[in-house]
């Protein structure tokens, strides 16, 4: 696929980014907002290493970007399921817009 | 510095002594301190006038001015300063004459009237207070120097008309008084300004000559500068002139002087009949040379204001029944014609008769205006009233009141060979010679005089005869009261034999005293034509001047309630200014301009509450906002680069 | 001379205080700081006598320290007449005040503290020759008298003290625009905040245009320009005594200072464009806060809007910039300073004992109060310029000075101006008749007492001061003018075509 | 050019983001799960394509192996079955569409506008550089932040733990 | 082996709370039932002793081949963000005492602390992005320490959403600058960046990432939230550590590695700056919360703070640093008063505070202080700090902006005002009680006051700051 247009590539991560940031906005179950996430944090990682591959290959900086990522994630995601299961115990719920008593 | 220093200084001295220890620890001497110190005073007066008069006043026979005690007080500029001190000409020697021989007094009367007084001590340093500030009015070196004094004679004419504070009517009378002053006073620092600014001083001596010297740049600009088609000299005089006539209560400002009344009777004796009430005439008389010679329109509406002001008052006096009343009234009367004589007058030799005429009328009427207010006091000490009507038959009872009442009624009419005919008659025939109309209607005066004050004589000592049987149980009054009556009544009788022209006059040059018999005949003959219909009407009790009240009607009335005068005043301030300025500024204060700070406050409030909304508590809306944030902020940064 | 201790000595004062239970103590405490203040104030009045005969320099015990070195921000102090006479009547309102709250019981030590803390504060102000202590020192005094207010007054205190606050911030957040104005623009080569160098140098007359409003207005809300000056009513009027009269006697004479020291003083041109400005602006303020007097009842809400009027004097004389009414306006903020101190004691003496301060309600009562019936009276004659006390050579200073303007505009400003003394008038005399004279209105003002020795010690004080002042005027009169003079000479420049 | 690498990932791509956009809209969660999964099959189905085996494989190990077991472990825990999920809100529906292409746009006219030149060095994607790299201390290498990853997965363990475990009977 | 030396000298700060960590984790392995109050001493003594190692000289250094960089003014911003930890962990001894997972707390404040650090002293994108993470995942697992809480999970968990989510706007940002410019190492981006729209996209995507952190408007709609729902001592590393770290950062980035887009933000940081002053106080002036209430004031404070640093200059950036340093002790002490109230009468709202003047008048006047502080009201620092900012911010001549900010402060006074007069002028039907506030809060208090009263005086510290900057 090296000769697939770069600018297709990345097309293809920011739809990914803005499909997640939809999701992000529009579900209101923590889990799913959590889902959302990830996917924007895959998309990212695509750029990065489309970026790398095809613009930078004399490094490996997007490549380990990629790779850290993708640890950072699995830390943001178990420490965000502690918290919506934390949340889920005192509000019976996760639904996003149940737990706003928080406001103004 | 000499010994004329203490003329100043002893009332002061007693002012302070009497004022800060009278209360706690010379209650009853303060009384003697203050009568001490002014007779100090008067005898250091007599000494100054004799060296003054008859020693070195005159230089190649003109009297000049010296100036003993002068030092800058607040210096504006280098060349504008407030210089206090001391002048001495003739008609300053006169008046310290005239103050101190009267506080003199008025100090000794009120040992006896006073006594037993709360405030007796508070009285006395009033009194010295007052004393101490009409000499420094008259001896002022700078015009800024007499309205300081004007001030403070102002003050303490306040302090003691408001003596009885727990009267309201006393209260009343000296706010007004204080107030109607105050506003003059306005046009007399406005017309100092004027004046000073010109003239590039203060000074009466820079200012009279660079005034009266045609030829000087100050003169020069002062009229050429005009302001509403009247130069800036005319403003400037005019302007004084209000001041003046503020404090010798000249029509329209006069309201405040028949109110005024209400301060103890010695009080309206010294204030208000001899000395502070003059301050008009003799402020015009210091700046005389300026208005003869620089600016004779504003001399004109002097004398205008002067002769309608003695007409009007001689008037109204006829019809008040409130004795101290009538005798302010014949105060406003008598001044007028002072102020009518200066206006009259010219500068210089024979035609500067008016200016001897006024300052020599200021002198006998000081006298015997102040006469009559102590015998007036005598008889409200003795029947504890001041209407007429409560009072009658008082001639065998007080038979030493009242041949002084009698002698001060006839000096006032222009009885010869009384004090006040001379004056009188020198004014007349100034006025004779100036302006017809003015002459006319000051005779038709001088005989209204005669009339409402031997109205004023028949009614309080004879009229009701049943009235004097009831009271016998006390005298006429002590020795201390007596003895100025006295005094005053022999002054009354020899003070105008004095050759006043032989020391007072426009120009500082000698001028003949004379009599023309022929041209006194028609004022003596109209004085005691009043004296007779007084005598017709007044002399026994009967309803005649009821009669004659009731054929008048709405001209009685109108005239009896002084031409409604005082209530125009007081729909220009109650209703005017306290409605449509006072008010309103202090609820467009409150409600405008503090409400529309307070209204910053408030909607910043609102506001704040309004946007609240924005923080949801939902963390979705606020990752909209995030992202719309982000999409702003990219827009703006690329837009800012020219990118998009 | 150290002036240094000017600041020293209460600020000491204030830590001693932290330390002390006593009431008892405190007071005696507070009391003897402030007599320390006052014996060297006059001591430093008497240093300078001797000093500026022999000494050509604008400022006389300078000292210079590098604060902030980076910013070019340093400690600059020194004195010239006009500072030396606003330290003199700082020292003694500040000994008056603390006399007066002799019978503060209500947290007390913290009282005191403020109060002494405040006075740092003006002196501070009155010595700094840099605008960013005299900035500093300026809002050093907003928040104690927030407190004075908000905990130790009465009415609607906290409203009042809320909106004093806020207003002064408000005016101090616009001194700071214009300070920092004057910093990047005073020089291309070096930055400065210092009040002399910055003299003397020609700040382009655009920047002057844009920055010296806010300077004077800034300065302005402290000493009641119009329209910003209803903080002064509900400010004064809901005080404790010692902070109305530290708020008319000293607060809003900082304000005058600064226009005068800072604003004019650094952008004469800029003051000269905009004179006709301040001149209506300070006019409106006279009359408009001498009517505004008229409907007041209460009698702090009186003398709080008189002071608006009396401070106009203050602006007006600075607007007119001439010579002579430059040193009215500071004559006219001495004796405001020291003529409403004695004012608001003797309301405060009234209200402590009448508890009331309406004049419907009061009535007679310098039959039962001689001592303070007289001080009332004596207050309200020098606010209406009687001669022989201090209002009358201020405000005929400014008059004269004024005067000297012949354009049209400030001839009617002058005249109008002058109007108001019969305003004056009328509302002191209203005031004193309706409270000390005529009948006594309750009968329980019949056995009210007169005062006390720290109200006598209080009262004589500012009466000395205003007798002085008032009769002999030369003696300030000559303390102050070269120092105005000086303020002049950066006045004239634009007349001499620079 | 059309050939089979370039073929595959279009359909690659048609099929991730089908997925992902499935995952988001579907309001059944244990649904939502399993596209999310596809999806990220598919991402690591590109890094194939593009030659990088590792990272394909870390993306399969952690995200499929990981995360998403996680999350389906925290639907059993938190899901009552068979509920559907409730239904955004209209307007904020709408909103974020409107943001979301603003986005996109916003971010497409840049990408496209700019002029990407693909570099001739080939790219070298050895496991073993990568290893080296990974622990070296030199300046092309990562092993400070290797070790910070590590701190960090240490402190997101302590506060799962800390933060799900259950209250001890005494201390409830 | 003087390598090694060098190595552990120049990461001296990550390497003791790396120790410190350690050491705990070994100890709570080992533990026996010890009670709360003996971690939290240990703790203390141990933070002393790292706060004591900060100032240890020898500053300057790179390791890791530019990984790692050690800089004066870093190390300096480090002992100062240790300080104020160990300031915390004093006012903030009562709540721990009763905390349950004591240790764990430590565990997770040092390692977010060590994620400061790191993220201060980070050479290239990969570690500044590590670094945010790890200062920020802990975070929100403390957020939700008071278990019991419905808040605090609910601020939990918006903490860790809204972050996630603005660290992968900031990864796309990052991704897009690695694109346009193939680098990650700080010193080469300062070196190629210019105006390219990528590198636009790139700089905007990761400063928006930042001011997210920093909360200024539009991003802090989180923070009062957060502030509001997590436990006190948690609002205080948030609101003083967090914020301050992120200061530094931000303030380094900015005049650093994107020096040569010094135009485009100043003219970000211009209107943003504004809308933040504003937004946080008029959204402060109607909270009853005293957290939240700060928590917006917190918001005006960085408003300022941006008006400083748009001034681009060595002025902005160490007036910047100053103010933090002055922000940091006003802050720890108002929220140490409010924790001790809240302690005792277990309400966070201003009405507790009423009548504390008689109660508690050390209270009453410490939160004082520390509010005229932060209402930049002279003697107190905030004056100085605030005027500092705003005449950096005037360096670039632009009227309006200071205007306004002045303006503010106006608005500000006028809720702080709100509490003073809560605590002396007001009385409260249910009078306080006499609060014993414990030695160590008041050793903190007694720290936190002479840091207000005396930061402002002492010149030296900003000409300190400055010298440090200069190296920038």
């Amino acid at each position: 696929m090296n000769n697939v247009p770069l600018i297709h590539i990345l097309f293809v991560s920011t739809a990914l980014f803005f499909i997640g940031v939809y999701g992000f906005f529009t579900r209101r179950n923590l889990i799913t907002m959590l889902m959302s996430v990830e996917l924007i944090l895959n998309s990212v990682n695509i750029n990065f290493v489309a970026f790398n591959k095809y613009l930078h290959p004399e490094n490996h900086d997007g490549l380990f970007f990629s790779f850290f990522i993708i640890a950072i994630a699995a830390a943001e995601a178990a420490v965000a399921i502690a918290i919506i299961i934390n949340l889920y115990r005192s509000h019976r719920s996760i639904d996003v817009e149940d737990a706003n008593e928080l406001k103004l | 510095m000499t010994i004329l220093v203490l003329i100043l200084l002893l009332p002061f001295l007693s002012f302070v002594v009497s004022g800060i220890w009278g209360r706690s620890h010379l209650k009853n001497l303060s009384g003697s301190i203050g009568t001490t110190s002014i007779f100090a005073a008067f005898i250091i007066s007599c000494q100054t006038a004799y060296q003054y008069f008859f020693i070195d006043g005159m230089i190649a026979g003109k009297y000049v001015a010296q100036f003993p005690v002068n030092f800058h007080w607040l210096q504006f500029t280098p060349d504008l300063s407030i210089n206090i001190g001391m002048m001495i000409d003739p008609i300053s020697v006169m008046m310290l004459l005239v103050v101190t021989f009267i506080s003199l007094m008025v100090h000794i009367y009120s040992l006896g009237y006073m006594k037993g007084e709360e405030r007796y001590a508070t009285y006395y340093s009033f009194l010295s207070l007052f004393t101490f500030s009409m000499l420094g009015l008259v001896v002022a070196t700078n015009i800024f120097q007499t309205y300081i004094f004007w001030e403070l004679v102002g003050v303490s004419s306040f302090l003691l008309i408001g003596f009885y504070y727990n009267k309201p009517s006393a209260v009343a009378a000296s706010k007004k008084a204080f107030i109607v002053t105050r506003f003059a006073d306005l046009g007399f620092l406005a017309g100092i300004l004027i004046l000073s600014y010109y003239s590039g001083s203060l000074d009466f001596k820079e200012i009279i000559s660079r005034y009266t010297d045609l030829s000087s740049p100050h003169l020069q600009s002062a009229i050429t500068a005009s302001f509403m088609g009247a130069s800036a000299l005319t403003w400037g005089l005019v302007l004084v002139f209000v001041g003046g006539a503020g404090k010798s209560a000249m029509f329209p400002l006069h309201v405040w002087l028949p109110d005024a009344m209400e301060g103890p009777t010695p009080v309206s004796a010294l204030i208000h009949a001899a000395t502070m009430v003059v301050a008009g005439v003799f402020l015009v008389a210091r700046l005389f040379p300026i208005f003869a010679i620089s600016c004779p329109a504003a001399l004109h509406l002097v004398a205008v204001v002067g002769i309608f002001s003695s007409a009007f008052a001689a008037l109204i006096a006829c019809t008040q029944t409130d004795i101290k009343r009538v005798l302010a009234y014949s105060t406003m009367s008598q001044i007028g014609f002072m102020m009518f004589a200066l206006g009259v007058s010219k500068y210089g030799s024979e035609s500067g008769l008016g200016y001897m005429a006024s300052m020599f009328h200021l002198f006998t009427h000081a006298i015997f205006k102040a006469l009559l207010f102590l015998c007036a006091g005598s008889v409200i000490h003795f029947v504890h009233s001041n209407e007429m009507k409560d009072m009658g038959g008082l001639n065998k009872l007080m038979p030493i009141t009242h041949l002084a009442f009698l002698l001060g009624c006839l000096a006032i009419a222009g009885i010869p060979p009384f004090a006040g005919f001379f004056s009188k008659e020198e004014i007349l025939t100034a006025a004779f010679e100036h302006d017809k109309l003015i002459y006319y209607v000051a005779i038709i005066t001088a005989g209204l005089t005669s009339f409402y004050m031997f109205r004023l004589f028949f009614s309080i000592f004879y009229s009701k005869k049943s009235f004097s049987e009831k009271i016998n149980h006390h005298s006429e009054g002590t020795f201390t009261m007596l003895l100025p009556q006295i005094i005053l009544a022999i002054g009354s009788i020899l003070a105008g034999f004095i050759p006043f022209g032989n020391y007072i006059s426009s120009d500082g040059w000698v001028l003949e005293n004379h009599i023309d018999w022929n041209f006194s005949i028609l004022p003596i003959s109209l004085s005691s034509i009043g004296i007779l219909i007084a005598g017709f009407f007044f002399y026994k009790k009967s309803d005649r001047p009821e009669n004659i009240s009731l054929q008048l009607g709405a001209l009685y009335s109108l005239v009896k309630n002084k031409l409604y005068i005082d209530e125009v005043y007081e729909f220009v301030t109650k209703k005017l200014i306290f409605r449509f300025i006072a008010r309103p500024a202090a609820w467009i204060d409150r409600n405008l301009i503090d409400g529309s700070i307070n209204t910053i406050g408030k909607a910043t409030q609102v506001f704040s509450l309004t946007t609240s909304l924005w923080q949801s508590g939902k963390v979705q809306a606020y990752s909209i906002w995030f992202l719309v944030g982000t999409l702003g902020v990219l827009l703006m940064s690329l837009h800012f680069l020219q990118i998009i | 001379m150290n002036l240094n201790l000017l600041i020293i000595f209460p600020l000491l004062t204030c830590l001693i205080l932290l330390f002390v239970k006593d009431n008892k103590t405190i007071k005696s405490i507070a009391l003897g700081g402030a007599v320390l203040q006052l014996i060297f104030s006059i001591l430093l009045f008497v240093q300078y006598r001797i000093q500026i005969a022999h000494s050509s320099s604008k400022m006389i015990f300078e000292s210079n320290t590098t604060w902030f070195s980076t910013l070019n921000i340093n400690y600059h102090i020194g004195v010239d007449g006009i500072s030396v006479a606003m330290i003199l009547l700082t020292a003694f309102v500040v000994l008056a005040g603390v006399l007066v709250s002799w019978k503060v019981e209500k947290m007390t030590k913290e009282f005191f503290f403020l109060l002494t803390l405040l006075s740092a504060g003006a002196y501070g102000f009155f010595i700094s020759l840099d605008l960013f202590s005299m900035f500093f020192f300026l809002e050093v005094a907003v928040i104690p008298k927030y407190l004075l207010i908000g905990i130790w007054g009465s009415g609607k205190k906290e409203y009042s003290a809320n909106k004093l606050a806020l207003m002064l911030m408000g005016g101090s957040a616009l001194v700071l625009v214009g300070i920092l104005g004057l910093y990047y623009y005073s020089s291309s080569k070096v930055y400065g905040f210092d009040l002399m160098s910055l003299s003397t140098q020609m700040i382009p007359l655009d920047k002057q245009l844009i920055y010296f409003p806010f300077l004077f207005v800034g300065f302005g809300v402290f000493t009641a320009i119009f329209p910003f000056h209803t903080w002064v009513p509900d400010g004064h009027s809901s005080a404790p005594t010692a902070a109305s009269m530290f708020l008319a006697g000293i607060s809003m004479k900082l304000g005058g200072y600064g226009c005068l020291r800072v604003a004019t003083f650094i952008m004469p041109e800029a003051a000269h464009y905009y004179s006709p400005y301040i001149v209506i602006l300070s006019t409106i303020a006279i009359l408009y806060g001498a009517f505004a007097t008229m409907m007041q009842k209460d009698l702090k809400y009186m003398n709080a809007y008189s002071s608006v009027s009396h401070c106009g004097f203050v602006l007006l004389g600075i607007g007119m910039l001439t010579p002579a009414s430059i040193n009215g306006a500071v004559l006219q903020m001495i004796s405001h300073g020291l003529m409403t101190a004695l004012f608001f004691a003797a309301i405060g003496m009234i209200y402590e004992r009448a508890h009331t301060r309406n004049v419907n309600e009061l009535g007679g009562l310098l039959k039962v109060m001689p001592f303070i019936g007289t001080i009332f009276i004596l207050a309200g004659l020098c606010s209406l310029g009687l001669p022989g006390l201090s209002g009358f050579v201020a405000e005929m200073t400014v008059f004269i000075g004024s005067w000297a303007r012949p354009e049209k505009l400030y001839r009617i400003a002058t005249i109008l101006s002058c109007a108001s003394i019969v305003v004056t008038a009328v509302y002191i005399l209203r005031a004193t008749g309706s409270t000390l004279m005529g009948p006594i209105k309750n009968n329980s003002f019949s056995s009210l007492s007169d005062a006390k020795w720290n109200e006598n010690f209080a009262s004589v004080l500012l009466l000395a001061g205003i007798l002085i002042l008032g009769m002999a005027p030369f003696v300030v009169n000559d303390l102050i003018a070269p120092a105005t003079n000086n303020i002049m000479l950066n006045i004239l420049r634009i007349s001499n075509g620079i | 050019m059309i050939n089979s690498g370039n073929i595959a990932f279009y359909l690659v791509s048609t099929f991730l983001l089908t997925f992902g956009l499935m995952a988001v809209t579907t309001r059944k969660i244990f649904r939502a799960a399993i596209w999310l999964l596809f999806s990220l099959i598919g991402v690591a189905s590109l890094y194939f394509l593009m030659d990088l085996q590792f990272l394909a494989a870390v993306q399969i190990i952690v995200y499929i192996g990981g995360i998403v077991v996680l999350i389906i472990f925290s639907i059993f825990l938190t899901q009552h079955s068979g509920e559907d999920l409730p239904k955004a809100l209209v307007s904020r529906k709408i909103i974020s569409m409107v943001m979301c292409v603003l986005g996109l746009g916003l971010i497409g006219k840049v990408l496209v506008e700019n002029k990407f030149e693909a570099s001739k060095v080939v790219f070298d994607s050895e496991l073993k550089t990568i290893g080296n790299k990974m622990l070296s201390i030199g300046p092309d290498g990562y092993a400070l932040q290797f070790e910070l990853v590590s701190i960090l997965l240490l402190a997101a363990m302590i506060g799962c733990i800390v933060i799900a475990l259950k209250k001890s009977p005494e201390q409830s | 082996m003087t390598e090694a030396l060098n190595y552990i000298f120049l990461l001296r700060s990550e390497v003791m709370l790396i120790l410190i960590m350690v050491v705990l984790l070994i100890m709570k392995v080992a533990d026996n039932g010890k009670s709360n109050g003996f971690w939290v001493g240990a703790i203390n003594s141990m933070l002393i002793v790292n706060c004591i190692v900060g100032w240890l000289p020898l500053q300057e250094g790179i390791l890791f081949g530019g990984v790692y960089k050690s800089f004066a003014l870093g190390t300096f911003g480090k002992n100062i963000l240790n300080s104020g930890v160990l300031l915390i962990s004093l006012v903030s001894t009562q709540w721990l005492r009763n905390c349950r997972h004591v240790v764990e707390f430590y565990l997770l404040l040092l390692s977010s602390l060590l994620g400061m650090f790191f993220m201060i002293s980070s050479g290239n994108l990969l570690l500044f992005y590590l670094a945010l993470e790890l200062s920020t995942i802990p975070i929100a697992a403390l957020a939700n320490f008071s278990f019991e809480e419905r808040r605090s999970s609910e601020a939990a968990m918006k903490l860790i959403l809204s972050s996630a989510f603005a660290s992968s706007i900031l990864l796309m940002g990052i991704s897009f600058l690695y694109g346009a410019g193939g680098t990650i190492n700080f010193e080469i981006l300062t070196v190629i960046m210019n105006n390219s729209p990528l590198m636009i996209m790139g700089f905007v995507l990761i400063f928006v990432g930042i001011i997210f952190k920093l909360s200024v408007v539009p991003f802090h709609l989180w923070t009062a939230d957060v502030y509001e729902g997590s436990p006190i001592p948690v609002t205080i590393f948030l609101s003083v550590i967090s914020k301050g770290a992120m200061v530094f950062v931000f303030a380094f980035l900015l005049y650093h590695v994107f020096g040569a887009l010094s135009n485009s933000w100043y003219f970000l940081l211009y209107y943003l700056s504004m809308i933040t002053m504003l937004t946080g106080n008029i959204f402060a002036l109607r909270q009853n919360n005293l957290k939240r209430l700060l928590a917006f004031s917190s918001i005006t404070q960085v408003g300022y703070i941006l008006v400083g640093i748009s001034g681009s200059s060595v002025e902005g950036l160490s007036s910047a640093v100053y103010f933090v340093i002055v922000y940091l002790f006003s802050n720890i002490a108002a929220f140490g008063v409010i924790a001790q109230v809240a302690n005792k009468s277990g309400s966070e709202d201003i009405f507790a505070l009423r009548g504390l003047a008689k109660s508690n008048p050390f209270l009453a006047w410490t939160m004082a202080i520390a509010l005229f502080s932060l209402a930049g009201i002279p003697p107190t620092a905030g004056f100085f700090g605030k005027i500092f900012l705003l005449k950096a911010g005037a360096g670039k001549g632009d009227i309006f902006l200071i205007v306004f900010a002045s303006l503010n402060m106006i608005v500000a006074l006028a809720y702080y005002l709100r509490i003073i007069k809560a605590m002396f002028m007001e009385d409260s039907e249910t009078e306080l009680p006499k609060i014993s506030t414990g030695l160590s809060f008041q050793v903190a208090a007694y720290i936190c006051l002479a840091g207000i009263i005396l930061t402002g005086f002492s010149g030296w510290l900003l000409t300190y700051i400055g010298e440090l900057g200069l190296g920038l």
